[in-house]
This record gives C-alpha cells, structure tokens and sequence, in this order.
C-alpha cells in the first residue's frame, strides 16, 4: 500500500497566516479514499531548520513512508535540502515533491481563502505526481584522467604543461613537425610581454623533457567518439592518413590557432607587382632573421606606411591585438632607423590592455605619425586615404605593412564536425556559454583555448589555456568517479520510429542513432535533461526522467478541477 | 445570466513556466508579496522547450480556459536553444487553433526573464483578466469532449 | 587544522563565484570572503549583458544559489581580510566578520521587518537612486536572501534612540542587536583574491557636470535605471522629474585621458545603453560620443553593427575639451571634432561612461597580502610578462578584474585559470 | 522550369499510354534498373496492390496509372527501402502526391531513395476506392478514358483530387507529361540528373523545349487553384468554432483508419491509442460529473486536432483519409485546408524538395516576429499602465 506523507512548513508566519494549514492537511487526508492510499499529513513550524530536517528524516522512517510531498517554499530555495533529507533515508529522493505553496499562495494571494483553496490545488497536484513519480539511482562512471591537446601552439602546450602530472598524462597532438605555433615566429613580443620570446622557447624545452606529455607530431584527429571521462580518438598521419593510432582520453582541448587574412585577396591592397608590400608576420620573421627592416634592396626604407585593420571588413571582427603589434613595428622600425618617416593609417585603435595606451603615445613621442583614416586603399606602395574629415590623400612609400585580421587556422571547419561541436558565425569555436562557461564547448569535455575561439593576443592565450586545464582538474580528477544528471531523457524503443528529428534539435549531442535498431539512442552522461527531445518527438517516444507525461499531467488535472 | 456566470467564473489557467526564467519571476513576484490573481497554476518545466503539443492540447481539451508558455527570453535559454523551438512549436500550435478558431486567445506564449519579477505579475493578472472576459472555455459544458 | 587543500577566496563576484564552486567540485573546502551582505558582485546590476543582451540574473542567480548551497563552500559575507600570515600551504588569514544583526540560520527572508524600520536613506546599492531601511536588503532577489542591519543608521545601534521594530516584526527571532563583530582565524593553503574593480569617479572632472546637473548619469547609475528590478522597475524616468529624456548623449571614454589606459568593456556597454533606450522609449535621439570604437572580440563589432541605426556615432578629439553644461532647461555636451572644430549637442540626458578603476581596498589588501600594484594601482601579475594570475607571492592568486580592466568572460577565464594554478600547487604538494 | 534545368522529350503513345509506358520501363529494366515498383490488379481483379517486379511479364500485367490508390505508393516504397537503400536499383512509378508523401518521409528517414528512380505522371485524379469496390471494371474503364482523353477536371475523382494543384511535376526524377494534350504522344521530362540517366540510357535524349507544355500545365493550375478557394471557403464554416468542429466529427467512430491509411502518420503506435493516452475511470466520472456526459471515443475532437498539429505541415493531400473513413467524414478536405494554412505559417510546402527542412527541425533566430508581436499585442493590452 503507498504511504505517502505531507508535511506542510508553517514557514513562521509566511504559511501559517496567509493559508488555513488545517483546511488544507483535512482536504489532503480526504484522498485517501478516493486515491486508495494511506495519506499521512502534519504541519510543521519550519521545516528547512536544522530540527525540521531532523524531523523529517524520524517521520520517513517511523511511517514507512513510499512517497514524500512538502508543502513549503520554492525549490530554487529547498529543493536540495529535501533531497538531501531524502538521501539519509530509505526513500528514494526521486519519490518527493517540493510544492511551493508560499512563492505561489501566501504570499501572493492575498485572500486567506483562495490562498487556502490555491494550495489546496497545488498539494493535491504534487500528491497524484509523486503517485506518478518513480526512483531514479545515480549511477557513477569511472574517469579516464589523461587529456588529448590539439595543436602544439602556446595554448595546446601551456594547457598540457599545466595538467600534466604524475597521475594525468597528456598527448599533444600537432599537425606540423614542430612545437610552438605562431608565437615562436614572431620576432619579439610587446614589451610588457619582457621575457616572452624567451619563455614561449623554455615553455616548448620543458614541454618536449615532460615524461607526462607525450608529442605527437605530423599528426592530426580522425574521428573522437565518446563523452566527458571517457572519449575515443583516433590519429592519423598527416602525410600517410592510412597510419593511424587509437587512443582512450578523459577530455580534449582544442588548440588550433589562426592564421592571417589573406590581405592579397582583398581589392582595396593591390600589391600590384611591388614586392615591397608586406604583412605584420612577414616583418615579423624579418626581423627574427635579419634583426632589422630592410628592403629587398637591402637597404633600409626611408618611409614606411603602416595599414591598420587590413581586412576588418571582411572578417567583420576587430582581431585586438593588431593595434599594438603595429604599433610595435612601427616603432621597432623607427627605433632602428630615426631618419625612416614612418606614418600609421587607423581607423578606431584598439588597445584594451591597460598598458597598451602609454606604449601608443610613446610611439607618438618617437615620431612616429597617425593618421586616423575612413577609408584606406594601397596600389603597390602608394597609398590613397579619406580622414574623419572627408579629405583625401594620396602618398607613395618605401614599403607597406599591412595588418590582416586574423582568422581560424586551415582545417577547423573539418576538425569542428569530426569533434560535433559548433563554430560561431566567425568560423571560430563557439563557447559552451560565451560570457560564463567560455572555454568549454557544447560538448562536456571538449575545451577550447586560445585563438581557436576567437583572436587575442598571447597573455589571453595562455590564461584560457589555464583556464581550460583548471575545467578539466576539478572534473577529472585521478581515481574518482563522476555521477551525470539522473533526470535525463529515454527513448521509449517501442515507440521510437529513427526520424532522427530530436538528433537535429539536441544542442548537446546527446542523441545518437543506432544504426542497426534503426532507432535514437540517448547519451546519459551527455544529457542535461532540458526535454528540448521530448518536445520535438512526433512519436511521442522520447521522455524526460521526473517530467514525463502522466507526471506532468497529473499536475494539469488537479489545476482543472 | 451571462453577466452572473462571468462575476462567479473563477478561470482554470495552466501556466507552463521554465525552470531557469520564468520560475524564477514567479519567485521573484513572490517575494515582493505582489498580488496575483490565484487563477493561474503553475506547473515547473526544466525548459520552455519540454512542453510537446500533444500536452498543451490535451490540456486545453480537457477544459483548461487557459494555457500559459512562458520561457527564458530568445537567446537566453539556459540550453542555449530550447526556446527557439519552443516558438516554432507554438506557433504550429497556434496556427492550428487560430484557423479552427477555437479562441486562440486562450493560448498565449509569453517570455519573462528572472528580473522580472513585476512583468511576471501583468502578465499573469493581465491574461486573467482576459480569459475571465472571454469566460469559460465552452469545451468545460460540452459532453463531446 | 589546514593540510593545505583549504582555499581562501576574496571576492564573492562571479570569479570569486566561479573559482570557489570549481574547487568546491574536488572536495575542498572553499572559503569564499564577500565584504558585501550579498553576493554575485557586479554582475547582476546589469539588467542584460554584452554582447547577447543576456539576462543577467538568469545567469548568474543560478550560480549564486549553487554556491550557497554548497556544503563545501563556506560564504562569510560582511567579511574583510585584516591579516595574512604563513606562505603557500599554511596561511593564516584573520578576518572580520561584521555583525549582520540578522541569523542567517533563522532567518527566512520573508522581509516583514522592513516597513516597521523607521529609518529610510538612499540605498547605495541602487547607486542612490532608490531607499532602503537600515535593515535591509540591496535589491529584491538578493542572496543570499537574508537582510542585514546598517549599524551606522539603525537608531538603536547607533545609539540615537530605542527603537525595537525590527525585533518585533520577526516571527523567528531571527533579529539579535547584540550580535558583536568577530574576527576569525582561516587555516588555508592557498589565496584567490577577486576584488574586483570601481568605476572612476566622474565627479572629479567638474567639467562634465556630473553632481551639478541631475540629468548627467554615471553608466552604473542607468544600469540601475533600466533595471527591472531596479528602483524604478525599468521605468527610464528621470532623477529630478517624472518624466522620460527625448534625447541622451552616452559619452564614451570618460577618464581615459586622465588614467592613460581604456577600460576595453565601455563601448560595448555604452552601445548596449544606446540600444535600451531605443528598445524602451522608441522616440529618443542618441548620440554615442567616442574617440576609439574598441570592440575586441569576434561578436562585438557585430553587436556595434546590429545597432547602428538606434544611435548617432559622434566622433571626437581631445577628450580634455569635452564639457557638459546647460543652456536654457537643455543639457549641452560640448567637444572638438575630427578637425578640432569646436561643436555641442544639446540632450535632455547624459551618460558617461567612465574608466575601470582599482577597488578601493585593492591597496590595503595588496599591503596585506604582500603583493605588488601595478602603476595604474590594480593588483600587479608576476612572470615574464607573460604571468596571468599569479602573484609575487607563492600560493596567492588574482582573478577578474583586480588585474586590470576586464569583461565577464574575462573574469570567468582568470578564475578557471587561478584554479589551475591553486589545483599544481596542492599537486607539488603533496608529490 | 527552363529548358536546361527540366528539358523533355516527347515519345509516341502505341496502344494506350500505359502499354507505352510499360514497354519504355521494360527497355530500362535490366539495364538501368533492377526492379520496378508498380500497382498491379490483384488475382480477383477488384483492386490494386504494389508490386516489386524483375519479370517483364508481371510488367506487361501491371497497371502503371491504376484508377485508384488503395495504398499510398509511399507507403510501398517505406516497406521497401525502411532499412536503406539496399544495392537494388528500383524505379517506382507514382502519382504526384505520393512522390511528395515519399519526399517527406524521406526527411523524416523512413524512406531512402538513394537507389530508387521516382517516376509520376500529370494526373488526373484518383477514383474514390468506394468507386472500385463496387464496380471496379467501371472504375477503370472511366479512369483509361479520362487518362487517354488527357482529362483533368474530372468531377468523377475524389474529392481531394479535384482541387489539387499539385497533380503535375513535382520532385520526381522522371515525369510523363500527360497535360499539353497531344495525344498522340508522351512528353517524358527528367527532373534530376537521375532521372537524365535514366532516360539517356533508354537511348532518348531530352531537349524538347517544356514551355508549351508549361502554359497547358499553369492553366490547368489556375482552374484548380479557383477550386481550391471555392473549397477550401466551402470547408471552413465546417472546423470554425468548437461547436462546428465538433459536429463535422461528430459521427467519427474512432477508428482511427485515417490515421493507419496516411502515408505521413508513420508512427509505429499513434499516441492516441496508447495507454498513455486513456485516463483512470474515476477521471472520467469526474468528468461525466461536471459536463453532464463524457462521449466515447472520449478524444474524439482531440484526435483530429492532435492530427492537425502531428502532421498537417508533411499533409500531401493524398485523400487517403477520406478513402478509408467508414463514416465519410471529409477527412482530407479539413485536413488539406488546415495543413494549407500551416504550411503557409513556415513558408513551407510539403513534398517540395528533400532540400526543405521540415520546418519544427530547425529555427532561424530572428523569425515569426508574427509570433513576438502576438506576445506583445496581447500584453500592451493586458498591461495598459502608462
């Protein structure tokens, strides 16, 4: 016979005055007959204080109780602290209700009467539901603590530096045949970036001595199935794609990088047959090789156009770090050569990092010249521009530094649904959630660091890069389980007709489709139980665990009566 | 007699509200003690997006004078995308009772955020209002449905 | 006893927030410091955040809730750092923990004590656009859900007269005047500090007539306006009249001049304004006035873009000659053009934006904690330029924005990284 | 449809079009094809059924244009590739309706048309399947005359039939041109390069230019596009109101037998006939109580309705409904002139293209404003404070 107990929290005087609690528990024991249960119904002063849980747990135990209902406030406030109750006793916590007759009734209706017959309504509701209502385990799974790393830029090797350990090991896997990504081109970094080359070059040393970090390079992913603790990858050889390798991780971090808008594309920066037009990078490496800004001559420029946001409009993003970088050649150029007249076309300047002004008006006391342009062209090495003031300019350089916006590396569209994970409209990474879960990705597990998600500059690289290894330590951690949400979506196999429609509207990828039953399967471990499924299902054959049908409809009825 | 039914009418109203939003409205409202009319019966849904057709028909064929879908505003879903499919869905739906006419009014979708605690409270009161004018569903005295 | 694995964390903002709810997953006990009586920081005064116009408090409520239900959290909010002795894995924190006057235990936050409390003032955390009672909590929805008594206002506590309505009020004896101060001692192993940061105060630059004219607004002060659960309930009415501003100019930059840096985030925000206004009033003139549209991330210039045509963009220069003064009823922004030409827009409203600054006590608690500041005063990283989070002092940490200027995501970043770095000390620990 | 993309060619008719036919498919299977999948008359002649056939033989029984539809060809074509597309190359001769019922199964993956050669003819209607069983040499005879007179205002179809506009051309690889009346001949047009294939490896290689054909086919069109506002005007005082609705069903036997017959209606147990669905008898006391009365079948309205929001945006108009409802209840009419209006509502047509999603599996995020404005109207006037 179900027993089910209803206990109705005075809440002081929040439910007591504003509900006749009496009126409400005789109504409540009148199911009994009608339901053909046994129906145990007390109030109680407070039921969310320390007495009240203890009481509780007494009440379960002494009554034998199958079901629980409580009467009380909302479950954003109680609803764990029952639960809890529950799990310290026989009752399963998926055999209680929280009905939240205080946010709903007292405090809204202010007719003691229709408050009472309000909640009244509302108890009966959550008694027919908890009768619907069936237990529900948690089941925990075993982790596998060891990180797959995508792309041995900063960010893959700064993420597998900081979770590589004696209990985690870590495989980076990179497509070229060396460490260090486009950082280790560049030349040198902003000056509050002091030590910079030199530590990206140590970080690359420690990283290759790491007995925790195993490199694999001239390799990239096949395919990944699987889910948060336990993923499958499969490698393969970038120049033999038949050799492959299989391996088991608990998360992976995707650390692809960009590369630069190709400038050369762009109409309004014909390089027309000069070959005294360069990109940032191309400086970049010059001045890693020569350790100066010369022409192919050899000689060294006596004017210099820098071009800002060379390709903005295209991309439609501003890359946030070109401004400094600029600025910084700029003035590296004017350093090295005074007499060079080096001028700057702008459009708005970007510099975000509270060191990067002073270092723009230091590059104006060099000498070095802005021009805030509207629109900006280059034919070879003349420029032509319009200013803020609608009049324009023509000017012919030595040389002209174009600043391209940055863009996700080659491959990413391919790697992004090999890995079933979205990109954003900008064709790089999309987040989790992009103001707070911003390195995670749609998929529990899977990361994302670095410009892979979107430009930035090294600091900001290196801490997702951080961030992304702080998500997986504290979910991944050696020799402990984890336990998924339990309230997720099932396919009912009978019903279920493999339209495949809730496999398109599932954000998380939580569905699959089994091929061979020719039906959906849900992942549990990957569902977080929103029903968007349930929803969608024109065969009626997918439900969500603790919100099924009857369970819900069971709430409609008493809302009717 | 029509007028007399209309002052002792006291509406049956459903109101399907997501766990993350609108729930949380309700609370809001609650614990600013604004008074709301007790017609309304709020049934909590993880998301806006759980709610299937078949339910909200079934509700309404089961007499419910009206039926309240409130979720988090557009972009907001706590699952990224659930409401955006919550309005296709309702709007389907809608279609299908307005072209029966069978008083779209009594269905409305509604998106109140966590904030809006006041909002939360018009809208409740005010679709009350509506459906008390509109009086009840005719399905409730007919012995065909 | 501390082995090391406790975490003290200062700041309950969302990176105080984020960090201490990661930590709480491995099982560690998380102290999580707020000097506040509530706890989700600057966050949830925004009604909706860039870029996406998310609610805020749909998102954050949930996090907030999350850790105050989280047995391995213990929040102390009314809570400041008075000493930090030991080093990395045996610190030993004294805290003051001010007299909330209210038991968090008993108290159900049902808030039948305020309409009795006779004292009404501005309430600060409305950025003085609303009143508060000297019990009181700062906005409705705060959590945790529990008032708190101001000890300077309340007539009682400050000696001023008796008065007991409060205590009265209370079904549950929850209200207790005698309750003292504490000062504890923490036992923990490692330090986040998430301070967070303020806003420079526009009220030092006369010229902008902010305090003299009631239609000039600090940013924050319209946040709140706007607020749905602010002190108007989002009715954008203004401070000296009821009635609603036709045209509003949101000045960009303020202060950047003077403290040499751009905060990153006002633009952003500042177009965010533009389009509220247009959202809820429709029929209003906006001018957006800015020196540098900085708009670093893949969605933002999309966002500036998607709004284009709800505001005026107003480019000016020399940000020293911008001044705000009024001519018959109308405020009038004045500023130099592209070509230094001398123009003025005539508003009913004026919104400045002004420049992230260091918190307050970012210099006491750098004393404190024995870290450095950087030259702009905000909390200074170590290593090779390349640092993030880490501080001059093993075992201590800094996430949000007590680094320096900062979004949201950005603040989420450095605390999920700050974990990372509290998760290798503990590692180096114990191997 | 310009000449490139649907471009035709026009083969004799020798004794009747589908003796014609029949010995085109004949040439083609075997060779471009495996099997062929057409209705032939059942041994007691009174009917039709779907047949797979690889024998010439049972081709040259098979009726390619059968005078009724007892089962929906898409149906056929379900059971045949539910599992996949198999290696078989299979060409499966249908109405238009059926192409785009097969279309929409195709997006909801019960159909795989990855070896299958659609083949559908402009047609003429299909007779109502009362029509057959009471005299089905009649039937056919009526139905052979229609089809060689090129007749398309028949007022003999069923109902459905009569105003339907899509009875030409659709997503079919192959389509017989029947409407620009030269019956002399058989206009063959390949809707994909499948359907090029197909006909190129007949030896027939299509260039006739379409647009004759074309202004035959949009007059046709325009007549039955009147029809349907006529009908669909005649239609709506029957589902307006509840009281309407109800009594347009009011003699539905809860069968359900619309549903079994609707090739879109694929579900393996409706919802509407599982436990799930029926409510504890004290539920319906409660009712009986309170209404005076419960009707059985008690979700008699709620079926339909539930129907409407099942299907209606994948309804072909096939009229397989009507056919097979015992009480002739005009099933179809209702359902095609709601499933109109819902289409309409997602700028959607079902059956069109596989290319079309069905509009509940996806979402723009800055659509049905419609929807929004609802909202708001509906509150401006709910909160009228300011």
């Amino acid at each position: 016979m179900k027993k089910v107990g209803v206990y109705i929290c005075e809440c002081g005087p929040n439910i007591a005055d504003n509900v006749d609690i009496e009126r409400i528990l005789a109504s409540v024991s009148s199911m009994e007959e009608s339901e053909g249960i046994e129906i145990v119904a007390k109030p109680y002063k407070l039921l969310c204080s320390g007495e009240g849980q203890e009481y509780l747990k007494e009440e379960i135990e002494t009554n034998q109780l199958t079901h629980l209902v409580i009467g009380a406030c909302s479950p954003r406030d109680h609803n764990s602290t029952f639960i809890n109750v529950c799990k310290q006793t026989r009752l399963n916590p998926y055999l209680y209700k929280l009905i939240n007759i205080r946010e709903h009734c007292a405090w809204i209706v202010h007719d003691k009467e229709k408050a009472t017959d309000k909640a009244i309504q509302y108890i009966r509701g959550g008694i027919r539901r908890v009768l619907y209502q069936s237990e529900l385990h948690e089941k925990k799974l075993d982790i596998n603590p060891d990180v797959l790393v995508i792309g041995g830029g900063i960010a893959g090797i700064e993420a597998a530096l900081c979770l590589a350990g004696p209990e985690r090991r870590v495989f980076l896997v990179e497509k070229s045949d060396k460490l260090g990504g486009k950082a280790a081109e560049w030349g040198s970094l902003l000056p509050r970036q002091a030590g910079g080359v030199k530590a990206i070059q140590d970080k690359i040393g420690q990283t290759e001595a790491n007995t925790g970090i195993q490199v694999i390079t001239k390799t990239r992913v096949n395919n990944i199935i699987g889910f948060l603790g336990n993923f499958e990858a499969e490698l393969c050889q970038v120049d033999d794609p038949e050799t492959t390798t299989d391996l088991t991780v608990g998360a992976i971090v995707v650390a692809t990088g960009f590369r630069l808008n190709e400038v050369s594309s762009l109409p309004e920066f014909k390089s027309a047959d000069s070959d005294e037009v360069y990109t940032t990078l191309d400086v970049e490496r010059m001045l890693k090789e020569k350790g100066q800004v010369a022409l192919q001559t050899g000689e060294k420029p006596k004017s210099v156009a820098l071009i800002f946001c060379a390709g903005r409009e295209k991309v439609g993003y501003c890359s946030q770090i070109c401004c400094s970088t600029t600025i910084k050649i700029a003035r590296q150029i004017k350093e090295q050569n005074p007499e060079t007249a080096v001028k700057c076309f702008i459009r708005d300047l970007c510099l975000p990092h509270k060191d990067d002004q002073a270092f723009y008006q230091q590059a104006r006391d060099l000498g070095v010249e802005f021009v805030r342009v509207q629109t900006v062209k280059s034919d070879g090495v003349g420029v032509h521009y319009t200013c803020m003031d609608q009049s324009n300019g023509t000017e012919k350089f030595d040389m002209v530094i174009l600043a391209p916006a940055m863009e996700p590396a080659e491959g990413t569209t391919e790697l992004s649904e090999i890995l079933g994970i979205p990109l954003h409209e900008t064709g790089f990474y999309e987040e989790a959630h992009q103001t707070i879960n911003p390195v995670a990705t749609a998929t529990d597990g899977i990361f994302v660091a670095g410009t892979a998600r979107g430009p930035g500059g090294v600091t900001a690289t290196l801490n997702q890069a951080q961030a992304v290894a702080g998500k997986i330590m504290v979910q991944l951690i050696p020799g402990e389980q984890i336990v998924p949400e339990v309230k997720v979506s099932e396919i009912l196999e009978a019903f279920c007709m493999g339209c495949k429609t809730c496999l398109d509207v599932c954000h998380y990828g939580a569905i699959v489709f089994d091929e061979d039953k020719g039906i959906s399967v849900v992942k549990e471990a990957v569902c977080r139980g929103c029903g968007n499924c349930v929803g969608s299902c024109p065969s009626g054959a997918i439900q969500l665990k603790h919100f099924t049908k009857p369970q819900l409809y069971q709430e409609v009825i008493e809302a009717l009566r | 007699m029509e007028s007399k039914n209309q002052k002792q009418f006291e509406p049956r109203i459903v109101g399907f509200l997501c766990n993350w939003c609108t729930y949380a409205a309700a609370d809001l409202a609650g614990s600013t003690k604004i008074e709301i009319d007790p017609a309304l019966t709020v049934i909590r849904v993880m998301c806006s997006s759980r709610i299937d057709p078949n339910l909200v028909l079934t509700t309404f064929f089961d007499g419910a004078d009206g039926i309240l879908i409130a979720g988090c505003h557009p972009g907001d879903c706590h699952y990224g995308k659930g409401n955006y499919y919550t309005r296709r869905r309702y709007a389907l739906l809608k279609e299908v009772i307005d072209t029966l006419k069978l008083d779209p009014e009594r269905l409305h979708l509604s998106w109140i955020s966590a904030a809006e605690g006041n909002r939360y409270a018009e809208v409740v009161n005010a679709f009350t209002d509506k459906i008390k004018k509109l009086g009840p569903s005719p399905i409730k005295s007919s012995s065909l449905f | 006893m501390s082995d090391g694995s406790q975490v003290l964390i200062i700041g309950a903002g969302i990176a105080g927030m984020e960090a201490s709810l990661m930590l709480s997953r491995t099982g560690r006990k998380v102290y999580l410091i707020e000097k506040l009586p509530l706890i989700g920081g600057k966050v949830i005064k925004n009604e909706e955040s860039f870029p996406n116009l998310e609610c805020s408090t749909c998102m954050v409520a949930p996090i907030q809730q999350a850790v105050l239900q989280d047995p391995n959290i213990e929040t102390l909010t009314l809570t400041t750092v008075e000493k930090i002795e030991g080093e990395a894995g045996h610190f030993t924190v004294s805290v003051l923990k001010k007299a909330r006057y209210v038991k968090m235990a008993d108290c159900i936050g049902c808030g039948m004590c305020y309409d009795p409390c006779p004292v009404s003032l501005d309430n600060e955390w409305e950025e003085n656009l609303g009143k508060r009672k000297a019990i009181y909590v700062p906005t409705a929805g705060s959590l945790p859900n529990v008032p708190s008594i101001d000890s300077l206002q309340c007539l009682k506590l400050s000696g001023q007269k008796e008065c007991s309505a409060c205590v009265e009020a209370c079904m549950f004896g929850a209200i207790d005047l005698t309750e003292k101060d504490k000062k504890l001692d923490i036992e923990v192993g490692t330090i986040i500090i998430a301070t967070g940061s303020d806003l420079y105060d526009v009220a030092q630059l006369s010229r902008l007539g902010y305090g003299k004219y009631p239609g000039v607004y600090t940013s924050m002060e319209f946040e709140r306006l706007f607020a749905s659960n602010g002190p108007t309930s989002g009715e954008l009415t203004m401070r000296d009249s009821e009635h609603q501003p036709k045209s509003v100019a949101i000045v960009h930059c303020v202060g950047r001049e003077e403290l040499g840096y751009c905060s990153g985030v006002c633009c952003l925000y500042s177009f965010k304004h533009a389009h509220f206004l247009k959202h809820k009033l429709g029929d209003v003139a906006v001018y957006n006035l800015y020196t540098d549209i900085c708009v670093p991330d893949k969605t933002h210039q999309k966002f500036v873009e998607s709004i284009r045509e709800e505001t005026q963009l107003v480019f000016y220069t020399e940000p020293t000659e911008l001044s705000v003064d009024k001519k018959d009823g109308m405020l009038c922004v004045n500023y130099l053009d592209a070509s230094g030409g001398k123009k003025s827009i005539n508003v009913e409203m004026v919104i400045l934006a002004p420049a992230m600054v260091p918190g307050k006590d970012t210099k006491k608690l750098a004393k404190i904690a024995g870290i450095g500041l950087d030259d702009k005063g905000f909390l200074a990283v170590d290593g090779d330029g390349l640092g993030t989070v880490e501080t001059g002092k093993k075992g201590i940490f800094i996430a949000g924005c007590a680094v320096g200027p900062g979004d949201i995501q950005n603040s989420v970043i450095q605390a999920e990284s700050a974990v990372s770095k509290v998760m290798s000390t503990f590692l180096s620990e114990v191997s | 449809m310009s000449k490139s993309s649907k471009p035709g060619i026009k083969i004799p008719v020798k004794n009747g079009i589908e003796q014609t036919v029949r010995t085109l498919l004949n040439k083609a299977l075997g060779h471009s094809i495996d099997a062929l999948l057409m209705p032939v008359k059942v041994p007691s002649k009174d009917s039709y059924a779907w047949i797979l056939m690889q024998d010439s033989d049972v081709v040259n029984d098979a009726s390619p244009m059968a005078a009724g539809m007892p089962v929906q060809g898409a149906k056929a074509l379900k059971s045949l590739t539910r599992k996949g597309g198999g290696s078989l190359r299979v060409a499966a001769l249908m109405r238009p309706c059926e192409v785009r019922a097969a279309i929409e199964l195709v997006k909801l993956n019960q159909i795989n048309l990855e070896n299958v050669v659609l083949i559908s003819y402009d047609c003429p209607g299909a007779l109502p399947l009362s029509e057959l069983s009471d005299n089905f040499e009649a039937a056919e005879k009526k139905f052979k005359v229609l089809l060689s007179s090129r007749c398309f205002d028949s007022p003999d179809v069923k109902p459905v039939c009569q105003f339907c506009t899509g009875f030409s051309m659709g997503a079919a690889d192959i389509h017989i041109g029947l409407a620009d009346g030269d019956t002399g001949h058989l206009l063959l047009i390949s809707g994909s390069p499948k359907g090029k294939a197909f006909l190129s490896a007949a030896g027939l290689n299509v260039d006739e230019d379409l647009s004759a054909y074309k202004k035959q086919v949009d007059l046709i069109l325009k007549k039955k596009t009147q029809k349907t506002k006529e009908i669909f005007q005649a239609v709506q005082p029957m589902v307006e109101g509840l009281e309407n609705l109800a009594e347009t069903f009011s003699n539905c036997i809860g069968c359900h037998n619309c549903q079994s017959a609707c090739p879109i209606c694929y579900c393996r147990q409706c919802y509407f006939d599982s436990k799930e669905s029926k409510l504890e008898p004290a539920y319906y006391m409660e009712k009986a109580e309170k209404r005076g009365g419960v009707s059985f079948p008690h979700d008699r309205v709620l079926f339909h309705v539930g129907r409407m929001s099942h299907m209606s945006l994948s309804c072909v108009s096939c009229g397989q409904c009507t056919d097979a409802c015992p009480v002739s209840i005009p099933v179809a009419k209702v359902f095609s002139y709601v499933a109109s209006q819902t289409q309409q509502a997602f700028e959607y047509s079902a059956g069109k293209s596989v290319s079309e999603a069905i509009p509940l599996k996806e979402f723009k995020e800055d659509e049905l404003q419609k929807i929004h404005e609802i909202v708001k109207s509906a509150e401006s006037q709910e909160s009228p404070h300011e």
